[in-house]
């Protein structure tokens, strides 16, 4: 008798397996097709690290404290420091970033007290050769150029510490390829936050 | 104006057989034109049935699992298939030195040459039976056990460890499920009273309660078991399973032989699914006589692709079975349910 | 058991052995002395009321003091209960001329690999252990045990450079 | 001590085969020298080191809190729970009091990677037995915790989220709507699984009553985790130690029977809705308060701690000798993978080379691991 259960119980699984599997085939695919469309960045993500600078003045925030360079685990940060003759403000000279070491954990983000350094949401720098990939200080200024930042507060531990990043109101956009994937994009600024232009692909 | 090919086929024999007379050829090389002439429609439709299976069985298995399968060349990928086959066209074909030259060689034409001969009997449609011999069915078995030998000449030829432990595992899987395969057929055969393909589709009657599946049940489920097995898809794919380490008899292979045995093995799959559809599910004929409007080719080509897909719907939903399982699931349990199946056919004949 | 019930029967059996650390951790700490330990260890898993049948980790350590001589190994055995619930840690001082340990394989099959890795990275040789083999590193290695302090005897080793000696 | 004298016990009719470091089912990067007669396995070496990176050294010359990041690389399938055992270690030797806000926090993260790590392994052993699309399925839903994480601490697979004394960020508002719908609609995901493969006769074929682990033997091989609870033994350290906040909720650790390839499979089944159901509490019952303890920017501990945590393959935990400088003196990483792969050999022995990758994908053996 066990025999014939048996074998009843193996033709049922092997049937709802069957009815599984069939299930998802009518539906919409979850997969998008990346070079027509791209992945929107939450805008907390760490991909590269960036440099800030000023929006009118174009200097660099950096103020070559070295915080960021003692705080960074796998010392990819090097740093020369210069003073400035005139405003007698020191300044970065030499500011590189071995994008080979990095381990992109955020460390600088946090060490930094003046908004200099930020990792962005932007992750496409793949390149044929090992040396462009240590990123001096005018291409980190250059990519972080379009990057938002919030002035943070001087961080006082005592209090809560890192102040709440309040995200934007999540606006609904013209990408409608991702249902489920909740899509930060700054009201005001055409171009997202990570500064890839999101080709409305034919997805279908 | 039914869409018949009939028409088609009288009005191509009326011209060949005008041009022969007209040079005043003998007859025989009419017929031989006429063969020729058929045989070429049936190797373009082949191919381009393989290209497009292949094309099929990525998007079934993509949209099973959630994504889109080839999406990039042309509109939902339809001509990746033929970028494959020229891509593995041009690969260079490379030959292992100590290898049995010919053996190496002729291994990928035996199978091909078995699968397409395969089709010789197939009624595609009313009339459209290239040769209507009236033992097909026994011919369709003799030789697909072909490639069985191709297995073993693949495995030999390539004098590689694996690939003639592959070719040997590989060829005791199929042979120990051809029993059960023709077995299952027997049931088919007692209730139609004859052996050739046509008779199978006139005797199983105009409505589709008429046809044989529903009598044969049991044979129909073991003859797709035992078809899977055949073709080597799982759950039954022990050949190019990592249990093997490596991907069976077919490592030493490259460039356009490797495609052949690629082609094979889905030209296989659609010709298992043609037997079947011609045995039990009634070949040409339509379900009810009055959706007979539609030409009788499509109703084939629709109830096979029906069962191709469902043979790819059991590759994408089942783990694989271990050697020893698959060999006792055989003989110990398709083999008698095979013989209860023809017992009981047998004595439902009697009776009826 | 709590601390002190595991630390007084210890001391009622094994007394003159070990050696209790004061710390402020839950489990108890205690040296035991190297000819005793394997015997321990075997106590420690028959002693129905102990029952350590679990060795959570078995490692090596290291110790210089900073002018560099005084150099002193430890193993140290990381060991639970599954019935009682309770946790201890077991160490035992190696002098670092002659680095030579019983197993503890026999008691707990998990050592197997640890006493390798130990044997391995630091030195430590436990000469009957069952099959002493190259686990970790590359055959061929002979750079010396790089788990030792100040260790740097790899030709290609980067050591960390020092822009970060000074991060708080 | 080459490793290759397993050749010299080979008898005539027995034959060396190398699982090699580039197999498609060990993964990651693990040699298995097997001496097989015929289609049975004879003797099993496991050949470990491929990717050893010398943790334990780096965190010699690391501060406290920048080890963080490379906890996240013990397990790369599972970060938030190595990131748990540090912190958990560090905060018991300093004694410092993590908020009630920050543990509860770590607990949705630990849970929700345990998830994570779980679907991980389900797709493993399941590609590994020949069904391909369960695999696809559970890497699906990983997509969407992997998108809980990314959008509160920005990275996908090494989240460097926690810091000593609390977590690093306050999630975002739309975490938590998001974290409740991702559990009602993981609950329906796994039945999907369950209907693929429980009660298959195919995959009950492959793995009933292969490779039985009993308890005595388990435990002495340091067997811990869903690989122990498989053959019966009720030991969850979130239950009998509970550390950060876990005895808040309550959830049930799912036992198996007899220790089977089976059993283990059904164990992690059920641990997943378990952790829904955690995820679920910790969700509703997420106290006010700051996100994380004062700890002096100078953190300079001092003594010995032995501390260990509950991660998705087995137990996990840390021995940290600290001297009173920035940078811990020794520190020694314990992971579950490391004594399983000891199992391997008392397991697969006299089993069939199909059985040894159904075993294998049992166990949750993750490489890094391995080798740390």
């Amino acid at each position: 008798m066990g025999m014939v259960k048996e074998f009843f119980s193996g033709v049922y699984n092997l049937a709802l397996g069957l009815v599984t599997t069939a299930k998802y085939l009518p539906k919409r695919a979850v997969t998008i097709q990346y070079p027509k469309v791209k992945m929107q960045m939450f805008e907390r993500s760490r991909g590269t690290v960036v440099l800030l600078s000023d929006p009118e003045t174009g200097e660099l925030n950096c103020n070559a404290c070295l915080l960021c360079q003692k705080a960074c685990p796998v010392a990819a940060i090097t740093i020369k420091q210069a003073k400035d003759a005139g405003t007698k403000k020191r300044y970065p000279e030499k500011f590189e970033i071995n994008m080979m070491i990095c381990c992109y954990c955020g460390l600088c983000e946090e060490a930094c007290n003046f908004n200099a350094i930020k990792l962005t949401g932007k992750y496409e720098f793949a390149t044929p050769d090992k040396d462009s990939l240590i990123f001096d200080k005018d291409k980190l200024q250059e990519i972080g150029r379009d990057v938002k930042y919030e002035a943070k507060k001087k961080r006082e531990p005592k209090k809560d510490a890192v102040p709440v990043k309040k995200a934007e109101p999540a606006s609904p956009t013209p990408v409608s390829a991702e249902p489920e994937k909740a899509v930060e994009v700054k009201a005001a600024d055409p171009v997202d936050n990570s500064g890839q232009i999101d080709i409305k692909g034919t997805n279908q | 104006m039914t869409l018949e090919l009939k028409g088609l086929l009288d009005w191509v024999y009326t011209i060949v057989s005008g041009i022969v007379a007209s040079l005043g050829l003998p007859e025989i090389i009419r017929d031989v034109a006429l063969m020729l002439l058929v045989i070429a429609a049936l190797i373009g439709f082949l191919m381009i049935m393989a290209l497009f299976l292949i094309w099929w069985e990525r998007k079934v298995s993509a949209h099973i699992q959630d994504r889109l399968g080839p999406m990039m060349t042309g509109w939902h990928g339809w001509i990746q298939t033929v970028a494959d086959a020229l891509k593995l066209l041009q690969k260079e074909d490379i030959v292992v030195g100590t290898a049995d030259r010919k053996v190496h060689f002729w291994a990928p034409v035996v199978v091909f040459t078995a699968c397409l001969a395969a089709f010789a009997v197939i009624p595609f449609g009313k009339g459209l039976i290239p040769t209507d011999i009236n033992i097909g069915i026994l011919y369709i078995f003799a030789i697909t056990s072909f490639t069985v030998i191709s297995l073993l000449m693949a495995g030999w030829g390539s004098n590689n460890k694996f690939a003639l432990l592959g070719g040997m595992r590989t060829a005791a899987q199929i042979i120990s499920y051809e029993v059960p395969l023709t077995l299952s057929v027997m049931g088919v055969i007692l209730m139609a009273g004859t052996l050739s393909m046509v008779g199978f589709v006139e005797s199983q009657g105009p409505y589709f309660w008429k046809w044989y599946i529903w009598p044969q049940l049991a044979g129909f489920a073991i003859y797709i078991t035992a078809a899977t097995a055949e073709l080597n898809r799982t759950p039954f794919d022990l050949p190019e399973a990592e249990q093997e380490l490596v991907a069976g008899f077919n490592i030493e292979y490259s460039g356009m032989k490797f495609a052949m045995f690629f082609l094979a093995e889905f030209l296989n799959m659609f010709m298992v699914a043609a037997v079947a559809t011609t045995l039990f599910l009634g070949g040409w004929q339509p379900p009810l006589p009055g959706l007979a409007f539609v030409p009788s080719y499509i109703w084939f080509l629709g109830k096979s692709l029906f069962l191709v897909f469902v043979i790819m719907w059991f590759k994408w939903t089942y783990p694989r079975l271990r050697v020893d399982h698959l060999m006792g699931f055989a003989w110990k349990v398709l083999l008698p349910l095979a013989f209860l199946n023809i017992f009981l056919t047998a004595l439902g004949v009697y009776i009826f | 058991m709590t601390k002190d019930e595991i630390e007084k029967q210890l001391v009622k059996d094994f007394g003159e052995h070990i050696e209790i650390q004061t710390t402020d951790q839950p489990e108890p700490f205690l040296y035991v002395a190297k000819e005793k330990y394997v015997e321990f260890c075997k106590y420690l898993t028959e002693n129905p009321s102990l029952a350590f049948d679990f060795l959570f980790q078995l490692g090596g350590a290291h110790f210089v003091d900073a002018s560099g001589q005084g150099e002193k190994f430890d193993v140290i055995l990381c060991l639970a209960s599954s019935k009682h619930k309770h946790e201890m840690v077991l160490k035992v001082k190696l002098p670092a001329e002659n680095l030579a340990l019983g197993t503890v394989t026999g008691i707990w099959r998990v050592a197997d690999f640890y006493e390798l890795e130990a044997m391995e990275l630091y030195g430590i040789k436990f000469p009957d252990h069952p099959h002493p083999r190259r686990l970790l590193l590359d055959d061929d290695w002979d750079y010396g045990y790089p788990m030792r302090k100040g260790w740097s005897g790899h030709p290609d080793f980067i050591p960390m450079p020092d822009k970060s000696e000074s991060a708080e | 001590m080459s490793t290759l004298e397993i050749e010299k016990t080979q008898a005539q009719d027995e034959f060396i085969i190398n699982v090699g470091p580039q197999h498609p089912s060990t993964h990651g990067v693990l040699r298995l020298i097997l001496r097989m007669k015929g289609e049975f396995i004879k003797d099993l070496k496991p050949d470990v080191g491929f990717l050893h990176r010398a943790i334990e050294k780096i965190a010699e010359n690391r501060t406290y809190a920048q080890f963080m990041p490379f906890t996240d690389r013990i397990d790369y399938c599972a970060s938030m729970p190595c990131n748990l055992a540090w912190v958990t270690a560090v905060e018991k030797l300093a004694k410092i009091e993590v908020p009630e806000r920050a543990q509860y926090l770590r607990v949705i993260m630990t849970e929700l990677n345990r998830i994570a790590s779980h679907l991980i392994w389900l797709g493993t052993m399941s590609l590994d037995l020949g069904a391909f699309t369960p695999f696809l399925y559970a890497f699906r839903e990983r997509e969407r915790i992997l998108d809980l994480f990314e959008m509160t601490c920005g990275q996908r697979l090494t989240y460097n989220y926690m810091r000593i004394g609390g977590v690093s960020q306050e999630p975002p508002q739309e975490f938590y709507p998001k974290c409740k719908e991702f559990t009602q609609y993981f609950r329906k995901k796994v039945d999907d699984y369950e209907a693929l493969l429980t009660y298959n006769p195919i995959f009950l074929s492959r793995t009933k009553d292969v490779a039985i682990l009993p308890i005595d033997v388990g435990l002495n091989y340091g067997a811990s985790g869903p690989t122990l609870r498989a053959s019966g033994h009720d030991w969850d350290l979130r239950k009998i130690h509970p550390y950060s906040s876990y005895d808040k909720f309550d959830f049930k650790a799912p036992l198996g029977t007899k220790g089977d390839v089976w059993d283990r499979y059904i164990v992690r089944i059920q641990e997943m809705r378990q952790c829904c159901n955690i995820v679920d509490q910790a969700v509703e019952g997420l106290p006010e308060g700051p996100i994380k303890a004062k700890v002096p920017a100078v953190f300079k501990p001092k003594g010995e701690v032995f501390a260990r945590i509950e991660a998705p393959r087995g137990e996990m935990g840390y021995y940290i000798i600290a001297d009173g400088t920035t940078k811990p003196y020794r520190v020694k990483i314990r992971t579950a993978s490391f004594a399983h792969v000891q199992l391997l050999k008392y397991l697969a022995v006299d089993w069939k080379i199909a059985d040894l990758v159904a075993i294998f994908g049992s166990l949750d053996i993750v490489l890094p691991e391995v080798d740390r």
